[in-house]
């Protein structure tokens, strides 16, 4: 115990990491299990659907696969920068999001002395840190395309390497408007300075006064994380798989679960930075909404129950039970008030960063693929010049404009 | 919460530095020879940043600022000029580049 | 007064001439150069009768009239301003020079018109004019000097005006260089002047002078070194020799510079100086026996040159030598006035002889001409006039102004019975050849080629300044006419208050003497006068040889054989100075100067220098191995070097 | 042994552990993640010295930009192995023995030189905050600050004039 209360600090970071692992590894399974699913109902297929019901258990036989694959080493690779390359880009995937806040810093452990329960590490230049570790996930495309010892990994490498670093410029100039209009590179207080709302009912986000930089930001960050439509480094049809071609099993798995990670770090970005992070879209007076993820919660579970007595049969049934009485309790118990009032924050920031995963992988169900110098030439011509002039819109309005008293 | 010796920071810097300097002088490819300008830079940032802390004052790190922004601009135009010469003659050897003598 | 304020417009005019048509000119029209060259110069002229009248009503103390333009340099002491003055020596001067001028300006767009470098021409000429006038218009000795040298420089330009042909050039050299050797006297005469009065200002200078505080040493010295100079540009025994080269020069120039205007600037300058010179005897003595004596000798050669222009030439030099004796003679009124009539005779000469020598073609040879009176009526008239004014025939103008000089030097203060017999010789001696010069040309059967020469008389543009001039040389010289017959001579006393308000009281009322107006036997002494006589007799004789009896000369000469050699070559003169001066100058500059110290020590240095470079960059170009990493240990060798030094400073400094 | 000073000798270990493999790596692109390990070490002394700001700088920089940009190259070079022909005399006969000199008398020196031991890097003193730091570069050294940007400036066109092919 006193040494608990001596190493707070570590002992509450360890249960947070801990924690925030477990979470995001499922998010990221359940993810890819999303993403098949939504691009298959967009193409009017029923995607996964035996493994489980709805398939439910289908990343857990994917992974299952994976481990139990060959993992084989193309010959005249060189294996220091083969075997670095995946963990390298799934370890700075993941990290990044150590520093994500999923909810208000005034919530704290209970015993362990004034410790933030809702983020990891709550560093003052958050963001700067963050850019910081998603500039190193290049050198994982980089090393393994050019580890593989292979003709098409190669180009991919190069591709994305290029693709990421240029997009990456865009994607900080893009960031830099709301941080001046934010004044601070910390998350939570960016998240603060966009409380309150405009005529009592529009949030005070800074999507919309940065709706420019925004648009950029969302460019940027698609590309960023090499998805549709600017999946070039492994765009199947022209180089068969970019630069994991010569991977297989975990380390294919671990690439997999690093775009996923990126696609989750650039959303909770996207939502902290222009969407007020953990905040409420609605006025505090709507003392409603407190119930709201318990209630939305509880018909979900409404939802799973008739589906079960309706749809099920057999084993697929008592899953399905489950998971209705899981969603109930949840929800019954998310009913009570001071849970309630404990995960606003989280309710709030997982369904935002839950909307834009959604956006991606309707983009990936939408949008063809860009030519590469379309790429380049849109990501330095058009892009880059357009969030430098928001950014410089921007500081000329703080400095001689209407200055907001947000 | 003992203190750390300015010192200590030095030191490190100097042995930094001094490895910087020894791949500058022993390294073949032209490219390794850059990274070795950068190691130098490096250790010098370090002891930048250690006696910016020292005097607790902020032009080190102004400094540091300034040779990161150097190094970089050196860096493109250096790898601009790499791969120049890499594309005039099939070598990335510093000593085949010895054709600027007498 | 709009004119005597603004001086300098006197001087700017020519010179924008000079610099518009040396500019522009070269691919403009002769029609348009000769509207800027003659268009400023009779601008000039304009401002200088402006200048005369404005000058006219100044009272007489503010004259000298001085205006300062601007500070040229100053070095502790030593201070020059531009500054220019007018008196009535300058006013004199002025007339003569910018009329003269005009005129032949005029005529050279006649006698120029077929020749090639016309803008160059005038553009010299302009600048020749500039410089003149500034010349004479200088307050300080240096602005003297500086026009001194400038139509030094013009007059070397215009008679290598053909620089293709060699001899025209060799004369041009010859005339520079040794004038530069009476110019180097000039030059150390005024760095004397200012050592001694410690200002370079005429006024200055006078007005010390009149305290009497210099010895009569010093300006003894001072004024043979100035008077160097004078005979240097005037053309003097021993330096007269570059004169009759310079006729190499087109006629205008030898008409302008050569005759009229500026080899009398010694004879100006020396009047200028009158306070010095009156102040120092010997000086005086010696310029007075130079004057003599070149009057007389350069006569005696002119009798037997048979080049028309040689002939001219010759008898220039005697003329200068004349106004020299004036002035040795202490009248140098008698001088200017000399100066002024020999201005306009001369260069009426000159231009005869250029249209004669047009007429003929380029011919100049006296022995190929003959019977041209009657081709070229307005030049024969024109030069017959000139011919007796400077013979000297009663009328004319020469009669006036030479039958002066021989007066005062008779009867002067500081007369001289030989100088005067030396003059009075050299006057027999130039009726005798120039009227030589007239009948060989003129008179007799002609003795060209008529096929091939066709002989015509000048264009108007030509003519018309003859027959200025040959007014000028009747009656340029009626200025002292009254004083023949007692009455007061105008011209002297207008020259008065230049040459009397500064000289020594003895000098002053001696000059008074001099001239003291005296009952009309005067006239009759004049018109009967040694000077007369012999110009009657010179003329006779010319008429018994080249007339009567033409083959006279061919025996006179085989009998006089010597004497004849002697003459036709000028007394071996150039041939002398070539043996004594030029050849040892050149033999030192070549052995001793070129591969001596040129080749041997200055080379020897510059290459010495460069092998020491070479040898070291040879031994040091082995470093330069182009290995990147081999300069990289260098540098490191270095920062370790100095690492180690700092290391051990700082640790000694730290314990 | 405090946590500063553990992470102190990890992370120095770490970069001169970097820096020599930096020099013994025979693949330039070895070398070239060992120098980025060596940014990072020096990244995570940085934020030990209080200086995130400039720590942070370094990684997306050094690391995250210029190093990039290096193993982009050697990438698109395929640079081989370098091979080891033996290096010239001077390098071996005194570059060698003169750089060791070099850090082992300077080390020496600053170790035992009173002078630098006095003034501690103690955690007493705050971090310097970014906007401190703004607020100096943007004030007292704003001059150099645009010299720079338009160093940057010139080298973005050496870079493109340099790489451009010629038509």
């Amino acid at each position: 115990m006193e040494f608990i209360s001596q190493h707070s600090v570590l002992v509450a970071s360890i249960i947070k990491i801990a924690v925030l692992l477990l979470i995001v590894m499922t998010a990221l399974a359940y993810l890819s299990w999303a993403e098949r699913k939504i691009i298959a109902h967009i193409q009017s297929r029923w995607g996964p659907y035996y493994v489980g019901t709805h398939g439910l258990l289908q990343p857990l036989a994917d992974g299952l696969k994976f481990l139990f694959k060959e993992d084989l080493t193309p010959p005249g690779a060189d294996r220091l920068a083969y075997m670095l390359a995946p963990f390298l880009a799934f370890s700075f995937a993941v990290t990044a999001i150590a520093l994500i806040p999923f909810g208000p810093p005034s919530v704290r452990f209970p015993f362990l002395s004034d410790q933030q329960a809702f983020s990891v590490a709550d560093v003052g230049i958050g963001l700067l840190v963050v850019f910081a570790i998603t500039s190193l996930g290049v050198y994982g495309v980089v090393l393994a395309g050019w580890s593989s010892n292979s003709k098409y990994p190669l180009l991919g490498g190069l591709r994305s390497s290029a693709q990421m670093v240029s997009y990456e410029v865009s994607l900080t100039m893009s960031v830099v408007g709301v941080v001046l209009l934010a004044g601070t590179l910390n998350f939570n207080e960016i998240i603060l300075s966009q409380q309150g709302h405009w005529f009592h009912f529009l949030p005070r986000w800074h999507v919309f006064p940065q709706i420019v930089g925004f648009l950029c930001y969302l460019i940027a960050a698609i590309a960023e994380t090499n998805r549709v439509p600017f999946d070039l480094p492994e765009g199947e049809t022209e180089l068969v798989g970019g630069f994991h071609t010569e991977y297989s099993s975990f380390k294919f798995a671990m690439f997999f679960m690093a775009e996923y990670g990126n696609m989750i770090t650039v959303s909770c970005l996207a939502t902290i930075l222009f969407f007020g992070g953990w905040l409420s879209p609605f006025p505090d007076r709507w003392t409603w909404q407190l119930y709201l993820p318990g209630a939305l919660l509880v018909l979900l579970g409404f939802y799973c129950a008739y589906d079960t007595v309706t749809a099920m049969r057999g084993i697929a049934r008592i899953q399905l039970a489950v998971v209705t009485l899981l969603c109930l309790g949840v929800g019954i118990l998310c009913l009570l008030p001071p849970v309630a009032a404990v995960i606003q924050g989280p309710f709030w920031i997982v369904t935002k960063i839950l909307l834009f995963l959604f956006f991606y992988i309707w983009l990936r169900g939408t949008l063809p693929r860009f030519r590469y110098d379309q790429l380049m030439s849109f990501g330095w011509k058009l892009l880059l010049p357009v969030s430098l002039a928001n950014l410089l819109v921007t500081a000329g309005w703080l400095v001689w404009g209407w200055v907001g008293q947000g | 919460m003992s203190i750390i010796p300015v010192s200590y920071y030095l030191v490190l810097s100097a042995v930094l530095f001094g490895l910087g300097v020894i791949a500058f002088v022993f390294k073949r490819n032209i490219i390794t020879v850059f990274m070795s300008i950068e190691l130098m830079l490096n250790a010098v940032n370090l002891a930048f940043v250690a006696f910016a802390r020292a005097h607790n004052q902020l032009d080190g790190l102004v400094f540091v600022f300034f040779v990161i922004v150097v190094a970089a601009a050196e860096a493109a135009v250096g790898l601009a000029l790499v791969i120049m010469i890499a594309q005039n003659r099939q070598s990335l050897s510093v000593e085949r580049m010895n054709h600027l003598k007498f | 007064m709009p004119i005597l304020d603004h001086l300098w417009v006197i001087l700017v005019l020519p010179l924008a001439g000079a610099a518009i048509n040396g500019l522009l000119g070269k691919r403009w029209p002769q029609s348009r150069v000769n509207l800027v060259a003659v268009g400023s110069v009779t601008l000039a002229f304009l401002a200088v009768a402006e200048l005369v009248r404005e000058f006219w009503q100044l009272p007489s103390e503010q004259i000298p009239f001085v205006g300062n333009y601007f500070t040229w340099m100053v070095a502790g002491p030593f201070r020059v301003d531009f500054t220019l003055q007018v008196d009535q020596l300058t006013v004199v001067m002025l007339l003569t020079v910018a009329f003269v001028g005009m005129l032949i300006h005029i005529y050279s767009t006649g006698y120029m018109a077929h020749e090639g470098g016309y803008y160059r021409f005038f553009s010299y000429l302009n600048l020749f004019m500039f410089f003149m006038l500034t010349l004479v218009m200088a307050a300080n000795l240096v602005v003297m000097f500086v026009g001194w040298e400038g139509v030094g420089l013009c007059s070397y330009l215009l008679i290598g005006f053909w620089f293709l042909k060699k001899s025209a050039a060799d004369a041009g050299k010859k005339a520079f260089i040794t004038t530069r050797i009476g110019d180097f006297g000039f030059t150390v005469g005024v760095l004397l002047v200012f050592a001694t009065f410690q200002s370079i200002d005429f006024g200055t200078i006078f007005q010390a002078l009149a305290a009497n505080s210099v010895s009569e040493a010093t300006l003894t010295i001072i004024c043979i070194l100035l008077f160097a100079g004078a005979v240097g540009k005037s053309a003097q025994l021993p330096l007269y020799v570059w004169l009759p080269d310079a006729m190499e020069g087109p006629t205008p120039v030898s008409a302008l510079i050569h005759a009229a205007t500026m080899v009398t600037a010694g004879v100006y300058m020396v009047a200028r100086m009158n306070p010095l010179f009156s102040r120092a005897p010997i000086a005086m003595l010696l310029v007075a026996v130079v004057g003599a004596v070149t009057a007389f000798y350069a006569a005696t050669i002119g009798l037997v040159q048979t080049d028309i222009k040689k002939v001219l030439a010759y008898s220039t030099v005697s003329q200068l030598g004349y106004m020299f004796l004036a002035c040795g003679v202490g009248s140098y009124s008698a001088g200017i006035f000399h100066l002024m009539t020999h201005a306009f005779f001369k260069g009426l000469l000159f231009l005869a002889a250029g249209s004669v020598i047009h007429a003929m073609g380029g011919e100049q040879n006296m022995m190929k001409m003959g019977g041209l009176a009657k081709k070229t009526p307005i030049t024969f008239w024109t030069m017959l006039i000139a011919t007796l004014a400077i013979a000297g025939i009663p009328g004319f103008a020469g009669f006036f102004s030479k039958d002066k000089i021989l007066e005062v030097t008779h009867a002067g203060s500081s007369g001289n019975l030989v100088l005067w017999f030396l003059g009075v010789a050299g006057a027999g001696l130039t009726s005798f050849y120039m009227f030589r010069l007239v009948f060989l040309t003129f008179f007799g059967e002609p003795r060209y080629d008529e096929h091939h020469i066709h002989v015509h008389e000048s264009p108007k543009n030509m003519t018309i300044p003859l027959v200025i001039l040959a007014v000028g040389s009747i009656f340029g010289g009626w200025f002292a006419a009254p004083h023949l017959v007692g009455g007061p001579d105008y011209f002297d006393g207008f020259l008065k208050p230049v040459f009397s308000s500064y000289a020594p009281p003895s000098m002053s009322e001696a000059a008074e003497a001099g001239i003291a107006p005296s009952p009309a036997s005067e006239l009759l002494h004049a018109l009967t006068g040694w000077p007369v006589i012999v110009a009657v007799v010179g003329l006779l004789v010319a008429w018994w040889f080249y007339i009567k009896n033409p083959e006279a000369p061919k025996r006179l000469a085989t009998s006089l054989h010597g004497l004849y050699t002697l003459l036709l070559n000028k007394y071996y003169v150039d041939e002398l100075y070539r043996a004594v001066i030029i050849r040892p100058l050149l033999w030192i500059s070549t052995n001793v100067l070129w591969h001596g110290v040129d080749e041997g020590l200055i080379d020897g240095i510059v290459n010495g220098s460069a092998r020491v470079a070479r040898a070291a960059g040879g031994r040091l170009r082995e470093l330069q191995s182009g290995n990147t990493r081999s300069y990289a240990t260098w540098v490191l060798i270095g920062v370790v070097g100095f690492t180690v030094l700092l290391l051990a400073l700082f640790v000694t400094g730290v314990h | 042994m405090s946590v500063p000073f553990v992470l102190f000798f990890v992370c120095g270990a770490l970069a001169v552990t970097g820096a020599v493999l930096v020099i013994a790596a025979r693949e330039p692109i070895h070398s070239a993640l060992a120098l980025v390990l060596v940014m990072v070490a020096l990244a995570v002394l940085y934020l030990l010295l209080g200086a995130p700001f400039i720590a942070a700088v370094q990684i997306i920089v050094y690391a995250g930009a210029i190093m990039v940009l290096f193993v982009f190259v050697i990438m698109l070079l395929n640079a081989g192995v370098e091979e080891r022909t033996d290096f010239s005399a001077i390098a071996k006969y005194i570059g060698l023995p003169l750089g060791f000199v070099l850090i082992f008398w300077a080390a020496h020196w600053l170790w035992r030189s009173q002078a630098a031991a006095a003034i501690g890097t103690s955690a007493s003193i705050p971090a310097a905050s970014s906007h401190d730091l703004s607020v100096e570069l943007f004030r007292q050294y704003l001059f150099p600050f645009e010299a720079t940007s338009i160093l940057i400036l010139i080298a973005i066109l050496g870079a493109l004039v340099l790489a451009r092919k010629e038509q």
